[in-house]
């Protein structure tokens, strides 16, 4: 753990409103001055089943999840059961604690509910905190709640307490709650922080090193997540459609679009199902709004049809795919990337989508800016890619960073006036397929547009859009839709998406794509301080390839590390396939079992990679090979504490 | 000034106006009822003085879905299944543009279905015309959801087992407000019932028999027909009368297959307000068309940054 | 043109029984003792519209369509216009000739209806004659069918007449006529063909050298096409259920198997869509039953979800996927091989299934067999992928082929005998996801069974199919899973699908997929005769990838043409993808027009990209480069016969 | 022997044979309606004197599709809108098993809209329990298409626009045989209607009110209900009449929106055979279960060489 910071981490049951409590306190480290970055473990399960949320502050510039968390505030899992039913995982209620020692670092606080847990309940409970050095600070927070007058300021009582051990000022946060609450709510609520906080201070006094750092900002921070840089990069781009229907963990971005959408003068429409909501937003794209639609795993697979009818019709129009853990269900609320084949060929025929993968926040507010202007500029659908981790984790911005000009421009439709102009001579319709268009992109009317009117088709048509079979036509057609990914290319080139993090020739590299961006910027500078030669590409521009840049990358470094969040190594073989070599060179470090990659996870399993090695000391797997075959001849070491439920034999 | 000067233009407008120059012949074959649905459209949009350029037509893949390759106006021939979903979101984004969909009974009951009940249930003010020819055309005669029990081809040998679908109570019950039957053979009452359903304001829906004579011979002939409200014998019912219309439209849904062809209004209700009205109530949707901020120079784009406050 | 064949086209209007004529000759063809392979084209459009039909015939070994043909039987096309519409189309009916003069080889020989066709109509035509040494044999056969008693003998008549200009026997015309009709229907066609046989002897005399050829079987044969392979294979695999959609060119399939089904003691369902037919395959086979379904195109998109299930839930299954032109409705009657990506990758996850792409009939069949036998062997979705081509194309194949064993069997499926043993003891339900199981191969009980139940979910589970996700799990059964691929690439090591036709270690190698094995075969013949060093390679196993040949074969060659009918170049890239390498090394032969292609274009393209050229003089496109950056400064040599209509310039 | 030999064979079963070991205990929130769907399902079918083996349990995804997990038999746990065509096909395969589906509104009437409807056209021999909790439960409370208009959630700050659509009548007009609203608030009857809903040979659709108490807090109470057969105000329809079954139906649906919450039996139709007996009739769909063939070393593989003659 690095000393300038604090990893502060709330555990409960699902549904006891860890979430916003986990936000508020984020909330308040950040304007006391501090950078933020949060993370948080839910199940599939409304309320009830172990939950955690954590946020790592800090003075220094953070990119990722932490390595291990120093403070711990274990409240009991609420769910009750159903009165008909009788309970059985008797352990259930302690899991906030007994789940969450695995990673608290040496030195670390607990503040936990002995109005909810019992420690005796745990196996070798004083024993870990001896061995570990751990400060332990037990309070009956549900019964001090309850003579509150309240049972759910368990968690308000909780943060009081876990500010008093870790010496955080009660000022930004009653900050924060006041945002929220008003009145005898925000009183009682600020009532009982102050007393939890003294009461710890007075049982038990404070004696460790677990502080929370200072820090100033330059200037004010917002706190936001990847779903809102999507939402308002689409918003300031001029978006005023959205359908949908919910599915995790792509609902972020319906939910806010939805309840902005009114105020901004659009529409929302959630309908029912997605085959629907891709084909509602490629008709309203159609009759001249810029549209977006979304979904996540099984619910963007529904969406290969009509995606597939936007690339024919070259209809342009953006959709968000928000990766969790997958086949089929999957893990619906863990993180992975493994839907970037998915995304890349869904859909019979030859595809023709651009398809982005931010890496952050505000590359995620950019790129879907940049997919809505090739989108609109290209007549063609752009496909933004990212994940349950982007999605969902938050970060300190600052708010300048959205002090943005609005452009609802689109550069390849036409006005009534162009339309006239352009119209040929005599035609009934307006040639809105035409060959020789500039770029490969023959501009459009918009229905309505008086001399505008023209045919679209998924079945290949002719250049006024009527059906056409003859195979010149056809030829022709290919090439010119075809021939629009070498000007995509050049405009995305000026963004320049694929920078090098590290040294220019590095001995190793490490190559990731989309949410992995910060974990393994942070893990090459941590492999650098160690004395490494190394050196980080993050890629988001998918298709059009930017095979320059990663071929420079690759071609200068010794030896490549592909990270990934998913089984297959997908990204690599996309690399493979794209640049058609190194087969040698590369090495894939995968993880799948729901969790995304911490830094010392990457760290860990260079250092393995580097010599040739194949095991790691954490759930993630190295291997050489490119493809499946030889997958089962190499090993995962896994953490063996858990085994799965059932083990039949 | 409106950018879409199309839009509710006085025009005079003949039949022949909406004929393509490039395709001025549908490809169906002889005898097709397809051909009356396409000449009723263009007499029914002249007779309503409609721009071809203020008309949105979205159609599914079909025999039936060809019809957008043949009429001219803005044409959209999407996937099979899904013109509605296309034709909803066309309207909210320009409610001023005449939208109109139409399909196949494979593609709008079939595949579609869903679609079709939740278009109706919901109320979106376009008009929904189903190429109703009891049968798979384009794929070479399979059994649609309306084919006949016992209908036999050569995916169903011994006969087609399934019971044929509603579509006239399933759009009721679903929540459609005017649902008409008519028929190729009976040009005049078809033109008569588009003109009606264009001009109502929410879902319309048409099934609109199409004799097939390709691939179903059975149901080649839809006469005689009776127009039920010319009918002593049929017209007790009333259209705003959601019972009676139900029952009525069972009695034509049976009829059919027992080869007695009903057609004409079932059911019209003016009260219940379109979709695009229930939204604007709630404010969830601009008064005005958002198609028209695009090219309003003068329109204030709120931006994300007017709202970032929160996240502070 | 090769002397000892006859390439036979007959022409007409879409709806003109042109098909069943063309195949009825082509048997007849057969059964005088010659190899036979067809080739049809027709418009999306169910009556009227050019379409013709082409027959191969001759003693040898032949394995494409001809480069060229050598009579043409061209009727008029009957198609009529709705009295109540105008025709505009004037030329229409004169097509069947028109279209068909290009490809039609010097000295060939014409039989036209003078009935509809008035060669004053088509420009050129008595010039063209001449230069070509064309034969022409008007013969009013409308008239003549009329007279007769029915116009639709006009086919019937024709076929009379175009024997006679070649010298085929009748008796094997009529002996093909008479297993379809019988009665006066029979004895009335019979006349007019000897009528119109006769005829064109007297009233033109025969003087030209184009004959059919004599030819001996050894053995009977049977004319059957890739939809036949497919069907019979699955039948004899002991499939008995299927569920589907219609959709060209997979209603093939799915018509055969619904009509047969029934007779052979299974079922067939034609459902609302194709999400409820692979939906409905599943719950089938989960139930116990070999069962499959598919569609082409857009129906096969609406399965990514339901295929996903199948992956997630362990439940065998296999689906069919019959390419046509794409993207989107695209070209729904022309061929293409461009869903290759789509089928390999639709889905979210990781995907987790076999891929087939057989290469001619008997591989349809054994494939088909192979598919079936690893879906339930391995618990896996199969998919057998193939196109219009394969799908359409007839062809003989000894009828012993199909004398084989059928084996319901189904290997990783458990008796009740064999639960009741493999139970653990105490166990409530039975483990039908244990981590140690063979070959990561869990066995299956059967819905039904005593003592058998289990769970199955998409969701990720635990070893008794509850919903589970511990990370340990998780990777546990992520690793299994992937596991079995190393088995069935073993299983399909067996199969030896790879195999290198030509040189051991040529110069010039020539790859491609499925379908193309005839045509490159051909070619690499053709070229070889020429005295070029070369081998062929036709590539089946898509998924697991047989790296070892492949690689195998590029190594040994000094430059690589991969062939395909798509524009993004999808197999090579999936070459790539595998082998990651051989950049330079190969070059793409794509055609995209939706023909198929001929030998002869394949060795045209070879002889240009071989000097590194770019042109050929077909619609087939040459690409050196492997990605889709730089697809517009390369140059494709179209015909310019054909424009496209209204052009709008 | 049957190589199936759970099935049919006589059984003294209770209501606790159905609860698995792994895990006895559901996860549903407390108060949640979900536990009496388990409930009587459990006793019904230990009423039904079921053996666990011989009865298969297909779910959509949902809080409702997580009935599998809570269940004991063979379970398959599908995806989000598809239970109905799995278990369709299960059942053709095997029609001797006891199939049964089940899933959440959003599940059934929403994104599986069209398999629904056409499950009950054809009329598979199944029971089918939709958990209606008017909302989209697991994705925490969006609306769903029971949901009433104006239900406000995160995505419809200013109250749902749409009418909600109508479970009961869509069902028979459809061609569902039984249809049946109960609660969970009322588990006996509950119980008693599925029993009878599994004894019917036919798709019998049952509407099963099940509480919200997280997302849902309007509809949280469906007390004071009215059972219908016990009701002398709406018994006077006949429970075989469509025409007044539809009618009964409309109140029901009306009244839910209104506080008068409607529970009971209101279709049955024993005249019209099931699918797989349409099936058989016409010799397409063999007589004995497809399943037992697999397992039977007598059995006679017919193989494509016999039929091979008509290439030649
Ligand atoms: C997803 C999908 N499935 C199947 C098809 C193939 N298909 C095209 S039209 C059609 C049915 C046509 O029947 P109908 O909708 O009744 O129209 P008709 O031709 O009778 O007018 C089918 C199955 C398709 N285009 N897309
Ligand atoms: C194709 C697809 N789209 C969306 C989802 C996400 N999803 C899971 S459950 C659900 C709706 C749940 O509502 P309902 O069916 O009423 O069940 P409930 O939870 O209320 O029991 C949704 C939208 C999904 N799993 N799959
Ligand atoms: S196949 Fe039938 S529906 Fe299609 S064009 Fe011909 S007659 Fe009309
Ligand atoms: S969210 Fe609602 S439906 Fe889901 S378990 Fe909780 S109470 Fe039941
Ligand atoms: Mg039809
Ligand atoms: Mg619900």
């Amino acid at each position: 753990m690095n000393d300038n910071e604090i990893v502060w981490r709330i555990a409960g049951g699902s549904g006891d409103g860890i979430d916003s409590t986990g936000t508020n306190f984020t909330k308040a480290l950040m304007r006391s001055g501090l950078n933020v970055t949060t993370h948080r473990h839910y199940p599939s399960r409304i309320r009830g089943g172990h939950t955690y949320y954590e946020v790592r502050a800090s003075p220094d510039d953070i990119k990722a999840r932490a390595d291990e968390y120093n403070v711990l505030l274990a409240l009991g899992d609420s769910f009750a059961r159903s009165p008909d039913e009788e309970a059985v995982y008797g352990n259930e209620e302690v899991k906030p604690l007994t789940e969450n020692l695995d990673d608290l670092a040496e030195g670390g606080v607990i503040v936990y509910d002995t109005g909810v847990i019992d420690t005796d309940d745990i196996p070798d409970f004083d024993e870990r905190v001896e061995e570990n050095d751990w400060n332990v600070y037990p309070l009956n927070l549900r019964e001090i709640a309850k003579e509150q007058g309240r049972e759910v300021m368990r968690n308000t009582a909780g943060v009081g307490a876990t500010a008093a051990a870790i010496g955080f000022d009660l000022d930004s946060i009653k900050d924060v709650m006041s945002d929220s609450m008003g009145g005898d709510i925000l009183e009682s609520n600020v009532e009982i922080l102050r007393y939890t906080h003294d009461l710890l201070l007075e049982e038990h006094g404070v004696d460790h090193d677990v502080t929370v750092p200072d820090g100033e900002h330059d200037e004010e921070q917002v706190l936001v997540g990847g779903s809102h840089g999507i939402a308002y990069g689409a918003l300031d781009e001029g978006c005023r459609f959205i359908a949908g229907y919910p599915m995790t963990p792509w609902t972020d971005v319906f939910a806010i679009m939805s309840k902005l959408l009114p105020e901004f003068g659009g529409v929302a429409e959630q309908v029912e199902d997605e085959i629907a909501a891709a084909s509602m937003a490629i008709g309203a794209s159609h009759t001249g709004a810029k549209a977006m639609s979304g979904s996540s795993g099984g619910g963007f697979a529904l969406m290969s049809e009509p995606l597939g009818m936007a690339e024919g019709t070259e209809t342009p129009v953006v959709l968000i795919e928000a990766m969790r853990g997958g086949p089929s269900t999957g893990l619906p609320t863990k993180t992975e990337q493994s839907d970037l084949e998915h995304v890349l060929y869904t859909g019979q025929g030859d595809s023709m989508r651009v398809v982005l993968a931010p890496g952050d926040v505000e590359e995620a507010y950019e790129q879907t800016r940049t997919a809505f202007q090739l989108a609109y500029g290209y007549n063609i659908p752009a496909i933004v890619l990212y994940d349950k981790k982007l999605s969902g984790g938050l970060t300190n911005v600052p708010a300048s960073f959205f002090d943005r000009e609005p452009d609802p421009s689109m550069e390849a439709t036409l006005t009534e006036e162009e339309v006239q102009e352009l119209k040929p001579e005599g035609a009934q319709d307006f040639p809105r397929f035409e060959y020789g268009a500039e770029k490969g992109v023959p501009p459009r009317p918009v229905p309505g547009q008086k001399n505008g009117r023209f045919k679209t088709s998924g079945n290949e048509h002719d250049q006024y859009g009527y059906i056409d079979e003859d195979p010149d036509n056809r030829v022709r057609q290919m090439d010119r839709r075809l021939s629009r990914f070498d000007h995509i290319r050049d405009d995305l080139d000026e963004q320049d998406h694929q920078k090098v993090h590290g040294e220019e020739s590095p001995e190793y590299a490490v190559l990731s794509f989309g949410s992995n961006k910060g974990v393994v910027e942070e893990a090459a500078e941590t492999l650098a301080d160690e004395g490494w030669s190394v050196a980080a590409m993050n890629v988001s521009d998918m298709v059009p390839f930017d095979h320059e840049s990663v071929r420079d990358f690759i071609e200068k470094a010794e030896q490549v590390f592909v990270v990934e969040n998913n089984s297959t190594a997908q990204f690599r073989h996309h690399v493979q396939r794209e640049l058609a070599g190194y087969d040698e060179k590369l090495t894939s470090i995968l993880k799948y079992d729901g969790d995304p990659f911490r830094p010392a996870e990457v760290v860990d399993a260079v250092e393995s990679a580097a010599e040739g090695g194949v095991e790691t000391s954490y759930n993630v797997k190295i291997q050489h090979e490119q493809s499946r075959k030889g997958r089962d001849t190499e090993t995962v070491k896994r953490l063996e504490s858990v085994q799965g439920r059932g083990d039949p034999q | 000034m409106s950018a879409f000067s199309a839009i509710g233009e006085e025009t005079d407008v003949e039949s022949d106006d909406y004929t393509p120059e490039l395709e001025p012949q549908a490809t169906w074959c002889p005898g097709c009822g397809d051909f009356i649905v396409l000449k009723a459209l263009k007499q029914a949009l002249a007779e309503l003085g409609k721009n071809p350029d203020e008309v949105q037509l979205m159609t599914g893949i079909g025999c039936s879905g060809k019809l957008s390759s043949y009429f001219e106006s803005y044409g959209f021939h999407t996937i099979h299944g899904r013109a509605l979903p296309v034709a909803r979101a066309s309207k909210l984004i320009n409610p001023e543009l005449e939208v109109i969909a139409a399909g196949g009974d494979g593609d709008g009951y079939g595949i579609g279905g869903n679609h079709f009940m939740h278009t109706a249930r919901e109320n979106h003010d376009m008009t929904y015309i189903v190429f109703n020819n009891e049968v798979f055309g384009l794929t070479k005669g399979q059994p649609s959801p309306t084919s006949p029990k016992g209908h036999k081809s050569k995916m169903t040998p011994h006969g087609n087992a399934k019971a044929p679908m509603r579509p006239l109570s399933m759009a009721l019950s679903a929540g459609a407000t005017y649902v008409a039957r008519t028929a190729a053979v009976n040009p005049r009452q078809a033109k008569e019932i588009l003109v009606e359903a264009i001009e109502h304001d929410g879902f319309a829906h048409i099934d609109f028999l199409t004799q097939c004579p390709t691939w179903n011979k059975d149901a080649k002939q839809y006469v005689p027909y009776i127009d039920v409200q010319d009918s002593d014998e049929y017209d007790d019912f009333e259209l705003d009368d959601m019972r009676s219309a139900w029952e009525m439209m069972r009695t034509t849904e049976d009829g059919l297959y027992e080869g007695k062809v009903l057609t004409g209004r079932f059911y019209k209700d003016d009260r219940r307000p379109s979709y695009q009205d229930e939204k604007k109530e709630r404010g969830d949707l601009p008064q005005t068309p958002i198609a028209e901020d695009y090219f309003d120079d003068s329109h204030d784009w709120k931006r994300s940054y007017e709202i970032i406050d929160k996240h502070k």
